[in-house]
């Protein structure tokens, strides 16, 4: 089904709310793909990050908000340190996933965690993994 | 002839695209025992230096009288190669090229030993048609140091203003009522975002008041004869109705014409008068009658412009008036046009969707808005602007194969400027590649995405339609891998850059080529770019390749140059491999002069036999071929050379 | 030399290998670890949303016990706190308001102003005691010891918060040569190991984990070097798994750097507990001789 | 009476490249003098270079050679190689230009190039002709056409001349041998230790600078490796040319095996403003294309892949080759290249193709960079002598780039070539030709006033 584009539609809050919470200039972003390129974690993505980048430019937020790609990032930056316009891509991942978690749309459910799980994880894991994909 | 011939060979391998095919040891080894050739040799490129230095030495120590090259074409180093003999006190003219490159080693990638004994059947029939070539002497023509410049737009306004600061004359013709071009119509350059008008106001004044710039505007190139350093030109000068030294260009004419026509120069979208003055910056700055509306060369009456002129300027009585003028050489920059309306089909016709050159009149401030951006149906503010890249462009099924050049900068251009004018607005783009390739483009597209509220989709557009007050425009994002659809109040089509139509028939007057597309050609793509392949015309501009602003004044200025080399000798060299008749045998009958596309040739009226003027003829040999005697031929591509060719290369 | 050390809940736990074997290297180069008093969860993973200031309230937290122990200077030695701790700080550097607004959250403390230099334990190798003092420290030379240096992200990424060059860093490497380790060319130095995806997609996990260690397999390596216990569990702990999916895995030993830097300046085996290393690191290092056999 | 100063009927043109090369010889052949310095041995600049040029396919020896020997015999044009323009003073109409000539320790009115010395000479240094893929000997001519092809001697590495510096006690280490094998074998008695540097003063009345561009280093892009086979655009130009160290046949540095993959890299560095340059090096987009449709017809069953962001083939036929490459099977890949590495006897090139959204990784034989155009070394010193503007690359800055693209910001001093900005060879030699016309224009004046310019 065909796309329909507007300023309306480009315009949106929830655009705005990403650059907001993320601090990056995604008009910016050209499309040279390098951060898909440099991704440790695209193999299992949805949308590859220049593909998120682009849906945000496109204001597509459905397709934003439904894809697993902002819960694969683990913020390594590799994206950030090579983007050749100086976007923290990372930064915009960590915005998607604010602004679900905000929803109260935890990633992963803490109480749900097997117990031998928990146990053989180190605590770094479990409190960083928390921080990032629970609110 | 009894001359006995002491003939050198001389094979270049040419890196590989020689020696990669043929086995130019065999060639060599075979050639030594050629009758009548003398020495024999190879080496890897012959027109290099050490190259030229072997064949020195050859000539000298064997004392040759002719030498045949096999290389490359004759095109490429026919001359380098004569000039070498000439400076060993050899004719050049016993210098033969054996054509063992493009027309063996390159078709023959793949067969080394056809090659080989094709390159050898070659060299041997060049030997014995060189055996019979006459030395022969250039003969020498004057020089008329004065250029016919055709076209004033900024290419023909940049190469005559060049060529008058070298001191010499200039005879520039426009087709159009004033000078300037294109480049008039544009709201802004990029990157600079200046207006072009004004960046142009000093050159244009220049032409108009420079003592050595003698101006026709209104006026085409009828019809040009003779050849480099002489050439004659008959101009047609459209009459204007107007007495120039009369007129004070008050414009009250303009006020009391009461014919409307669409404005060229606003590209159709505003209305002028049947007499007119385009613009505010017109030069030269007075009106002129458009015979083809006005009212009175219609079988009507009105003489209003006439009643209203305070100065009497108006005659109607004027007629188009003819011109010869002398020249020594010409450039030819007539210009560009976009690809007309109605192309590709899948685009319909619409107010609202316009070209670029229209968008432009749009954002200027000399514009039929004034510089408001206002779209053509109802003069509503476009909110939603939708600008195509591409159209025609890179579509060698719907319009032309090539890229247009100059788009990808002047809609990230139109984008910005709209943004500015509307900042509300939402502009898109859709295209395949950004082409921001020269100095400054590529920091100023990347400005352009940073601008906000410009949109660039990568992909091409399918289809368009009206749908109520808005225009439905279906595409893509190639990126995101969806068709998208935007309702637009207004689209910009960017729309190929072609030749002007008038360009092939110009060509055909110059008598030089043009290319599929009717652009002109030049003599070589890399080291020849401004000369056309006959001598003394030269290229500048849009007419050779679509072309931005700063590439078509450098085009323009190189084409100077050449013109002010050209002028800097005292007299010219023309080719003596010309035809001659031989008069024991000339019946008169004058099947040769009809065949002379040079008017090179005539019977003489006393002695009834045909004479081949030296300076015009170019050595065609169209004479040669229909003369039912034989009596006119080539000098050194005889009949009986052709003959000896054939025996050895059937041999 | 003393140095205040913060050390992280992991290295209290899990990592006790890593914190054991770093202290008693450093006090055999004459540097003193002090841990600060009373700290707290580093924060792990700096929070990037630009609003997200609560997060950082922990790391800066910690910066402030530094300060009030009358120290300019922290050393870490997990890769991970290193980041978060160091980022915290530049953060309240860099940007005034931020800075104003956590330091009011936390008003019964000293205001904290970017007065702690926050190090990882390899600066302080290289540029405090020097590659020449270790060396002439180096009792047992770990000869016949062919390892692949493994940073992850932590250490180099972001640029601001790079011990080392960003795409090919050389400490580890130099530090190993120092102590008579072979280091072998490692491409995928600084890819990332899947981190706290753990917890939500250990399937992910194991195919980084696989991606990196395969390609040590097949550079020769005997073991992985490395300086963050996220790295070591996530490249450690599921080994068997990996193994049982792909055929031509046959393990490889995870060791920190600290580890054998101990042993190399003669701290006895027991107390660097390679019994807690993933992937045999003992096995191996009685294999070269290194440790002695257990009787 | 008037006050007024003669025009100096007599040009310069730095740097004997195509662009230079071509303007020398327009404005000789307007009957006017001209002096070209050139910094190496020889000139023809990176046009020699190249293995085919396109969109034609031209041997560049073959259209390029020509006009190099032209300038060496031309009798209004006075060549001078291996020297540097060191001041420059006066105005326009009247400059005085000071050049150094570079002490070349042989006697080019003795040496006849006949190659002895080079062929015999046992220091081996990589040949900056052939990109560092081949060496040369230290006396050497940078290449077989090279014009004058006569031989220099390289102070920095010629033995002999260590040997000296080491008696003179200005090196420290070993004693270099006592060589000179050169000098015993020249036949024509041409090597000359005691010449020196020489500083020659010349009147001019025009200026053209020419100067030409280098590629950024490769090292500058750190997550691309240092590699043998990692190699920059004209090393390929090298290892594709016939007249190159493998005589056109490719091989790849490392093992001198046969490339059956081969990665091209388009952007490396340039539109990267985070890390190279943000300015597009307009002629990779060609010469990529170019490069790989020549592997293609060296390697036929080898495969070429091109990493690109948009395809900027804007010349006269330059669209419809760069088609024509796509329809000869080269693999076209939308997308930046993150990273480059070796991986056993592969070169690992992890990239991605935006268009079907997938990572890629492609092992590679060889890789080509198509590495960022800047302006060639050395330039913005010059342009500081010279007294004209350049732009934050380094790039010369013209007086106005729409209306007066070969002016420079100085009166009489004009540009051409890729030393003004990124250009092919078509449109240098079109600036060359321009940059012509203006002196020309300039020349056909004999004096200037206060008011301006007298003709005559």
């Amino acid at each position: 089904m065909r796309l329909e584009i507007s300023s309306g539609r480009l315009r949106n809050e929830f655009v705005a709310k990403i650059a907001e919470l993320s601090g990056q200039d995604i008009n910016l972003c050209y499309q040279c793909g390098k951060c898909s390129a440099g991704c440790p974690m695209s193999f299992a993505m949805d949308l590859l990050p220049n593909q998120i980048i682009r849906c945000v430019q496109l204001g597509l937020t459905d397709d934003v908000a439904k894809s697993r790609t902002p819960w694969l990032c683990a913020s390594c930056l590799v994206c950030t340190v090579r983007c050749p316009k100086g976007i923290d891509i990372a930064c915009v991942m960590e915005a998607l996933r604010q602004i679900a978690l905000r929803r109260r749309e935890d990633f992963v459910d803490p109480a749900g965690l097997e117990r031998d799980t928990v146990a053989e994880l180190p605590a770094i894991a479990l409190v960083s993994g928390f921080r990032k994909l629970t609110g | 002839m009894a001359r006995q011939e002491r003939i050198g060979v001389f094979v270049c391998h040419c890196g590989n695209n020689i020696a990669g095919t043929v086995d130019v040891k065999r060639v060599v080894e075979e050639l030594s025992h050629y009758p009548g050739v003398v020495h024999a040799e190879d080496y890897m490129y012959m027109c290099s230096d050490p190259g030229q230095e072997l064949m020195r030495k050859a000539i000298k120590e064997k004392a040759l009288t002719g030498v045949v090259n096999a290389n490359c074409s004759p095109t490429l180093h026919q001359r380098t190669f004569r000039r070498v003999a000439e400076a060993e006190g050899l004719n050049p003219y016993r210098v033969e090229i054996a054509n063992i490159r493009e027309q063996c080693s390159w078709p023959h990638a793949n067969d080394k030993e056809t090659a080989t004994r094709k390159a050898i059947a070659i060299i041997k029939a060049t030997v014995e048609k060189l055996r019979l070539n006459m030395a022969l002497t250039p003969t020498v023509t004057p020089l008329t140091k004065r250029a016919l410049v055709i076209g004033a737009g900024i290419a023909g306004i940049q190469a005559a203003l060049d060529i008058v600061n070298g001191g010499y004359e200039v005879v520039l013709v426009e087709k159009d009522i004033s000078i300037g071009g294109h480049a008039m119509q544009l709201a802004g350059t990029f990157p600079s975002l200046e207006r072009p008008d004004s960046l142009m106001a000093a050159k244009l004044a220049e032409v108009a008041s420079h003592p050595l710039i003698k101006l026709y505007t209104c006026s085409e190139v009828e019809e040009v004869s003779g050849y480099v350093g002489n050439f004659e030109v008959k101009i047609r000068q459209k009459a204007g109705h107007i007495d120039k030294e009369r007129c004070n260009a008050c414009g009250l004419c303009l006020e009391k014409c009461p014919v409307l026509v669409p404005s060229e120069y606003d590209c159709g979208l505003s209305q002028r008068k049947a007499i007119r003055i385009p613009s505010s910056n017109t030069v030269p700055f007075h009106p002129v009658i458009d015979a083809e509306h006005c009212l009175h060369f219609n079988g009507g009456q009105c003489e209003a412009c006439r009643e209203a002129c305070p100065e009497g300027a108006i005659d109607f009585s004027g007629e188009d008036v003819l011109t010869e003028e002398k020249v020594g050489v010409i450039v030819a920059a007539p210009g560009y046009d976009l690809l007309p309306a109605g192309q590709p089909e899948a685009y319909p016709e619409d107010l609202d969707i316009i070209d670029g050159l229209q968008f432009e009149r749009i954002l200027s401030a000399t514009g039929p808005t004034n510089g408001e951006i206002r779209r053509p149906s109802d003069g509503k503010v476009p909110r939603e602007v939708v600008f195509i890249s591409c159209v025609g462009s890179r579509d060698p099924e719907h319009g032309v194969p090539y890229c247009s050049r100059v788009c990808c900068m002047y809609i990230a251009k139109q984008a910005l400027l709209y943004r500015r004018a509307v900042p509300e607005g939402q502009a898109y783009i859709f295209y395949m590649d950004i082409r921001s390739d020269a100095k400054g483009f590529e920091e100023f597209v990347q400005g352009v995405m940073d601008e906000g509220g410009i949109l660039y989709l990568r992909g091409e557009v399918s289809r368009m339609f009206r749908d109520g007050d808005k225009i439905k425009v279906w595409g893509v994002d190639t990126l995101i891998g969806r068709n998208v659809e935007i309702s637009a109040d207004l689209v910009v089509l960017a729309r190929a850059m072609v030749p002007r139509p008038t360009t092939r028939e110009l060509a055909r007057k110059l008598n030089i080529a043009s290319d599929e597309h009717g652009f002109l050609t030049e003599a070589h793509i890399k080291l020849r770019p401004v000369e056309s392949l006959t001598s003394g015309i030269y290229l500048a501009g849009t007419a050779q390749w679509p072309r931005d602003l700063p590439d078509t004044v450098a085009s323009a200025e190189a084409a100077a140059s050449k013109v002010l080399s050209l002028f800097s000798r005292e007299e010219l060299l023309h080719e003596p491999t010309i035809a001659c008749v031989d008069e024991e045998v000339c019946s008169g009958c004058g099947l040769c002069v009809a065949n002379c596309a040079y008017k090179a040739i005539e019977v003489d009226k006393r002695s009834n036999v045909a004479r081949v003027n030296e300076a015009l003829c170019e050595g065609c040999g169209a004479c040669a071929m229909i003369c039912p005697s034989n009596a006119v031929q080539l000098k050194n591509s005889t009949p009986r050379q052709f003959f000896e060719i054939i025996n050895v290369a059937t041999g | 030399m003393d140095l205040s050390y913060y050390p992280g809940c992991t290295l209290k736990t899990k990592a006790l290998n890593f914190e054991a074997s770093a202290i008693a290297a450093m006090s055999v180069l004459g540097v003193n670890l002090i841990e600060i008093p009373r700290w707290n969860c580093c924060g792990t993973v700096h929070s990037m949303a630009d609003d997200d200031l609560a997060h950082h309230i922990a790391p800066v937290r910690n910066l402030v016990r530094v300060a009030e122990q009358g120290s300019n200077r922290v050393v870490t030695l997990c890769s991970f706190c290193y980041n978060t701790l160091k980022r915290a700080d530049l953060l309240m550097r860099n940007s005034p308001e931020k800075r104003n607004t956590i330091n009011s959250f936390m008003d019964d403390e000293i205001d904290y102003n970017g007065q702690v230099e926050v190090v990882h334990l390899l600066e302080v190798l290289r540029d405090d005691v020097g590659w020449e003092a270790i060396a002439r420290q180096v009792k047992v030379p770990l000869e016949g010891l062919k390892v692949v240096p493994y940073y992850g992200c932590t250490l180099t990424r972001p640029q601001e918060a790079a011990i080392d060059s960003v795409e090919n860093p050389t400490v580890i490497q130099e530090l190993m040569k120092v102590l008579g380790v072979t280091v072998l060319d490692f491409p995928l130095a600084t890819e990332c190991c899947g981190s706290f995806e753990i917890v939500s997609d250990p399937g992910a996990v194991i195919e980084r984990a696989y991606a990196i260690l395969g390609m040590a397999q097949r550079k020769g390596a005997d073991a992985v070097v490395l300086s963050c216990p996220l790295c070591a569990h996530n490249l450690g702990q599921k080994q068997a798994e990996i193994a049982d999916k792909y055929s031509d895995f046959t393990g490889m030993p995870i060791v920190y750097f600290t580890q054998l830097l101990a042993l190399a300046v003669g701290v006895s085996p027991e107390v660097c507990r390679f019994d807690l290393n993933f992937g045999g690191v003992e096995a191996l290092l009685r294999d070269r001789g290194l440790i002695p056999e257990r009787v | 009476m008037r006050l007024s100063v003669g025009v100096v009927k007599k040009a310069l043109v730095i740097g004997g490249g195509v662009a230079g090369i071509q303007a020398a010889l327009d404005i000789a052949d307007g009957g006017y003098q001209v002096i070209v310095v050139e910094k190496t041995p020889s000139i023809g600049g990176h046009m020699a270079q190249y293995a085919e040029v396109f969109p034609t396919l031209d041997c560049p020896q073959c259209i390029l050679t020509p006009k190099m020997v032209d300038v060496g015999q031309h009798p209004n044009i006075r060549l001078l190689t291996y020297a540097e323009v060191q001041r420059v003073s006066g105005e326009v109409g009247n400059f005085e230009v000071e050049i150094l000539q570079k002490a070349r320790k042989v006697d080019h009115t003795k040496c006849t190039g006949c190659g002895t010395c080079w062929q015999k000479c046992p220091e081996k240094v990589p040949s900056e002709y052939d990109a560092g893929v081949a060496d040369r000997a230290a006396i050497y001519i940078p290449f077989a056409q090279a014009v004058p092809a006569k031989a220099v001697i390289d102070t920095e590495h010629c033995r002999y001349i260590k040997y000296l510096e080491f008696m003179e006690g200005e090196k420290e280490g070993k004693k270099p041998p006592q060589c000179r094998i050169c000098e015993r074998l020249c036949p024509a008695g041409a090597i000359d230790w005691e010449q020196e540097d020489e500083t020659i003063t010349e009147q001019v009345g025009a200026i053209v600078v020419a100067t030409g561009f280098d590629l950024m280093p490769i090292k500058r892009l750190p997550e691309y490796a240092e590699d043998p086979d990692v190699v920059d655009g004209i090393q390929f130009e090298r290892m594709l040319c016939p007249g190159g160290p493998t005589a056109g046949v490719v091989r790849r540095p490392s093992d001198k095996r046969t490339p059956k993959e081969v990665v091209f890299v388009s952007c490396a560095g340039s539109r990267d403003p985070e890390h190279g340059v943000p300015h597009c090096s307009r002629v990779c987009c060609m010469y990529l294309a170019k490069q790989a449709m020549l592997y293609k017809h060296a390697v036929p069953d080898g495969q070429a892949h091109i990493f690109y962001i948009d395809t900027r083939t804007t010349g006269k036929g330059y669209e419809e080759f760069l088609q024509r490459t796509m329809a000869e099977g080269t693999v076209y890949l939308r997308g930046k290249v993150s990273r480059i590495y070796r991986d056993g006897d592969k070169i690992k090139v992890m990239g991605v193709d935006t268009l079907s959204g997938k990572q890629v990784e492609v092992s590679a034989d060889l890789v080509v960079l198509g590495m960022a155009m800047l302006p060639s070394v050395g330039t913005k010193d010059l342009a500081a002598r010279l007294g004209i503007a350049t732009d934050e690359q380094g790039f010369l800055t013209e007086n106005h780039i729409k209306i007066d693209p070969l002016e420079s910001t100085r009166p009489g001093i004009y540009l051409a070539g890729a030393a003004q900005g990124p250009k092919d060879i078509p449109d240098s030699v079109a600036q060359g030709s321009g940059a012509a016309s203006k002196v020309l224009g300039l020349f056909a004046h004999s004096e200037m006033t206060p008011e301006g310019l007298v003709v005559g």
